[in-house]
């Protein structure tokens, strides 16, 4: 195949329409994100990380666009690829390190590793294995709002993958039904697993899926951390009458989970779309408009490296919860 | 002062004043509102309750219960109905996959104080859909506990602790009961943790749960005119299961038989069987038997059904077995 | 309440495009179904019927329009509300009479009862009791028929509750990516049970909603035999290039079983969606164009009142499956 | 003759052969296809046999499974491959409710000669939603075979007969092992029938299946270094059990432990232990013991997991504490 199956956009463009501060947040937090997930590659490489690991990398904009879209009193839900929604939505490197190594000092005393990251103090609902299973539990975290009269949201990620399971249809029917305040963020990154959206979906625009519940159904550019926060802020606005689903178009660059030939794609496809990743384009458009300069880019890089080197000697240091522990947890006591 | 009752009443009783004392709590499932729940168990609650706290659902059954897992981490006290145990297995990956691992896979940050109430069994000839009894299934799960009110007293008296409990608790009304009527007290209080003895005996120990049990009260009266003198042991709670109380009846009786609506082969009469080798095996006189339904999807006619199912006749003849 | 929440569509008009012959073996067929299930009804009532009984009675239109617009070697599944559908596809009475006697000359050994009868002969694969539950196995037989190059549709029906359980979005979904033959032909009766389908959908325009799966839908009016064969026409004419699917607008007269106090709905709905009652309405047209005479409906009458006669004779001589036969076709011996 | 192969080979060369031999063989599932097969046992097939016959599916276990169902009535031999047995939760209410009943529910006018085959188990850090071992519930369902392939030689013959049956198989893959290697026959016919006596020994018979059977075979290993000749016995088939091989190993050994991954309560192993009770409760010197996994959502870090397992050392411990 010479030509591309999957074209990446055009890059991002206009201006970014944010002061300084705010958007060096933003850009910090996608480093972080890629620089905590590159360290973690290479800690499964040594065995350090074990399990399945599902690497963020590429769609970085997604979660950082989202997520400070959302306020703190929130609800967030999630996938397994979620290191990204879990340090976006607050939840320290350190902890999220200690989890993937499996100590007790990660935020599930090791219990549920990468795919598996739980923060109540900043509303985080997990982490969930199961393709489609945080649909209705965010319908469910939504109805709790709704009925408790909370002014609160649950926003609810996953893949496009997850649009072929039957929970995908029984909880935005629910929602919109009951008119709950849900955000459907689906990540489309164009694949699940191996499989290519259009060899999944008979109806490969995923907005037009979501209006046929009737609800309102919005579609960005994901690899632009400017269109995600912008598309989420208008989704939001609309969530007051009912739920909303807001599509991500975006791009994994890495292989699915740590075992995966890629077979399934063309390396030129996914150079293409390299060439489009959020952070140096977003770095590149800070630059031209003077909201960042190269020393300042030096030093938030040292402060991620430093950060990720803190999380890695916190976890590294951390210990193991006692054996004795096994069955904790498995009822309230 | 006790009153009397039936099954379907004390369920309805149960639910209504759960619904009063808690604002927490509401009910979701399918035709449990306009319709007036499919076995009348809230029938009127829709009325006295409001649309917001009576919600029928759409066929859904993954979602609503999923939704159920979300709104008890949201702070609610959901009880979910899911119509019979047979529409339930459209459920099983919400049930098994989260509200079970909620909170051990958190590290304790979250419970899900959620209860799921289905109706079970076979014995009105709905035919092999609408028949099974996978009671013994849900008992096999980590992290959530499995009641099974065989009386009208823990119809009454077994939802309040549930709702209680934090974490998950799943309720199995066998739909053969409903029409059961009994005397319960005024105020019902009853535990969710322990087995009880509902007719003393010494001779063997008929140990059974939900729709058995008044088969099994009946061969002890039919047993009890052969002069053979069976205690029945109602297991309630069928997990964590009463081992102690199975050891004692069996200890005291040198003998058993265990009755399970399910089928023999991986029932929980066999888990039953394999606590009492591992607890009670040196004061057991014979082996331990089982009378379980036959290993067929249950038939419509209703002489199969009959013959698919324990019945009190079968449960005599094992008990004369362990005799012989 | 005054108004009706369901107001019924104007009676069916326009010429009856059929000779008198074919005309009257319609008609023939919905009132075989009318017939045999007012008996069940009144044995019901008697205890010679036990289990759940599902009344078809106002649906009638529907399994005859499509039923008839169908070849023999197509496939058919249908739902536990199906006596209808095997009696048309070519189930004698007796044989289903029988079954919900529990007897062993019923189509399935009296194993089934009124919920699931089977008949390999004419190509039904059931009777299914779950919700849902036959759309999945219609897809796999479609299938089937696809990669076997045979030209046979699978006719799959189902009612409105069933669209919002995930078995239909994923086999809707399936069958259209896989451009399969299967026909999804939903019996929009306006109730699952006791919810109308506008507590039940977001959506309740049904075939916006197969829409949104990219095949085409249409609707036709339930009520109208002739409105149903001229749709399922229309429909299978478009099935070669992957599924269809048919709304039938139609009414439920009966209670949902036999244990429903119908609390849920108005009577003056139910009495209003009489008037248009399917047998009476098309009776009405083939006397007005002079394609049937009274006399001829009344031999029609008496002929089908003896055949409901000789199905209950039938299944009254029925005799028991022996209960040593009870754990025979568990497996294929 | 033998050849080396491992289990992923040998899970491969009978798929492929089944496709070769039979035009009415295809394989449906995700990620069969282009992704060359989760475990990569399907590499090459797509090219092979073309997109018709290799059916990559959407994330859809319902309608997938269903339309496995389907297309086995409509005159093809399915092999629908779950990716692990996790997500079969799913699929649960198509495989009990439609497959397993569909021959008696229709008077045995329709047979479902389908072949579902899943990944299973724990022991690879993969986490609570990811580390189920369910396959006794699949065992307790009437109208369907339950198969566990625990060696090379099984896993490369057992999927022949599984499509040759006129009725639903459900195989077990457990994910421990498919890297072993083995010797196999160059004409490898197994039969899905009977158990097998994988180790010969007169002291103790562990009886297990599938990714325990080599941590069975390691503790035999440790306790013949002790003097203790355990037997080995490999159920292979879960569902009709083999209850003959079972009480010919207990009656020669007098002792038995089971093995078996699933949680304790409600196992497999519980109802092997209910047949021993049934069927050799005599020839017992002791209980018989059970080695299962505990109670608890199987836990990330290593060492928890390692705990909640069966491991050759407790097998060693549960076989001794029957000599104490
Ligand atoms: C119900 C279920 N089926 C299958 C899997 C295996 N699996 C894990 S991730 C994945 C792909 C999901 O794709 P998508 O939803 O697009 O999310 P992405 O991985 O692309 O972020 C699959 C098939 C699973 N975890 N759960
Ligand atoms: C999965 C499942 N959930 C619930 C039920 C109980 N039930 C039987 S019929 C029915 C209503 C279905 O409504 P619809 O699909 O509109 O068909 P209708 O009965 O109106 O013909 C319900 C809820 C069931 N049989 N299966
Ligand atoms: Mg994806
Ligand atoms: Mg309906």
């Amino acid at each position: 195949m010479t030509t591309i199956e999957h074209p990446a956009p055009p890059p991002p463009s206009g201006p970014v329409p944010w002061d300084k501060d705010f958007a060096q947040a933003l850009l910090a937090d996608m480093l972080r994100i890629r620089r905590l997930e590159e360290k973690a590659a290479e800690l499964y490489g040594e065995g350090r990380i074990r399990g399945f690991l599902h690497l963020y990398i590429g769609e970085e904009a997604v979660a950082v666009g989202a997520l400070h879209a959302l306020r703190a009193e929130d609800n967030v839900v999630a996938t397994y690829r979620e290191h990204g929604h879990a340090l976006v939505r607050g939840m320290s490197m350190a902890a999220i390190m200690a989890e993937m190594y499996g100590k007790r000092e990660g935020c599930a005393r090791g219990r549920g590793g990468s795919m598996h990251l739980f923060d109540a103090s900043t509303r985080l609902y997990g982490g969930n294995a199961i393709v489609g299973g945080g649909l209705p539990v965010a319908t469910g975290l939504a109805l709790a709002a709704q009925l408790r009269k909370e002014d609160r949201v649950t926003a609810c990620f996953f893949g496009d993958g997850a649009v072929a399971e039957g929970a995908f249809h029984e909880s935005l029917n629910l929602a919109a039904l009951w008119k709950l305040p849900v955000l459907f963020c689906c990540e489309n990154n164009l694949y699940g697993m191996g499989t290519a959206v259009e060899r999944a979906e008979a109806q490969t625009d995923l907005a037009a899926k979501a209006r046929s519940y009737n609800m309102p159904a919005l579609s960005c550019d994901g690899m632009d951390v400017v269109a995600v926060y912008q598309a989420t802020q208008e989704a939001l606005a609309l969530v007051g009458q009912g739920p909303v689903f807001v599509e991500y178009r975006t791009y994994r660059y890495r292989a699915h989970s740590m075992f995966d030939a890629e077979l399934y794609r063309q390396k030129a496809e996914v150079e293409e779309w390299k060439t489009r990743g959020p952070i140096h384009t977003f770095t590149a458009r800070l630059k031209a408009e003077g909201k960042l300069t190269e020393a300042e880019f030096l030093a938030l890089d040292a402060r991620v490296a430093a950060e990720v080197a803190a999380a890695v000697a916190f976890a590294e240091a951390g210990t193991w919860e006692p054996v004795e522990d096994l069955l904790k947890d498995v009822h309230t006591p | 002062m006790t009153r009397k009752l039936s099954y379907r009443e004390a369920m309805r009783e149960a639910m209504h004043e759960a619904l009063q004392n808690d604002p927490r709590v509401f009910l979701m499932g399918e035709d449990v509102g306009r319709y007036g729940g499919t076995y009348a168990f809230s029938k009127g609650f829709l009325e006295e309750f409001g649309p917001a706290r009576i919600r029928d659902t759409p066929l859904s059954e993954l979602a609503f219960v999923g939704a159920g897992i979300g709104a008890a981490l949201g702070g609610l006290r959901p009880i979910v109905e899911v119509m019979t145990v047979n529409f339930s297995l459209l459920a099983l990956d919400q049930i098994v996959n989260t509200a079970a691992l909620y909170r051990h896979m958190s590290g304790g940050q979250f419970s899900v104080p959620l209860v799921i109430r289905m109706a079970t069994g076979a014995g009105r000839q709905v035919a092999a859909q609408h028949s099974h009894s996978l009671e013994g299934w849900y008992a096999h799960i980590p992290g959530i506990k499995v009641l099974a009110p065989a009386t009208i007293e823990d119809a009454r008296g077994m939802l309040a602790p549930a709702l209680a409990d934090p974490d998950p608790v799943v309720i199995f009304e066998h739909a053969g009961l409903f029409n059961l009527e009994g005397e319960v007290p005024d105020r019902c209080t009853v535990d969710i943790v322990r087995a009880k003895v509902r007719r003393d005996g010494t001779a063997v120990a008929i140990i059974t749960y939900g729709g058995s049990l008044p088969k099994a009260l009946a061969a002890a009266e039919m047993l009890a005119a052969e002069g053979i003198a069976a205690e029945v042991v109602d297991l309630r709670v069928l997990r964590p299961l009463d081992t102690a109380a199975i050891v004692a009846s069996v200890a005291k009786c040198r003998r058993a038989v265990i009755v399970d609506e399910g089928w023999r082969s991986g029932s929980l009469a066999a888990e039953v069987s394999a606590r009492i080798m591992e607890n009670a095996f040196f004061e057991l006189d014979a082996p331990v038997a089982r009378v379980c339904s036959e290993e067929v999807p249950i038939p419509y006619a209703r002489h199969l059904e009959e013959a698919a199912l324990p019945q009190p006749e079968k449960i005599v003849a094992a008990v004369k077995g362990l005799f012989s």
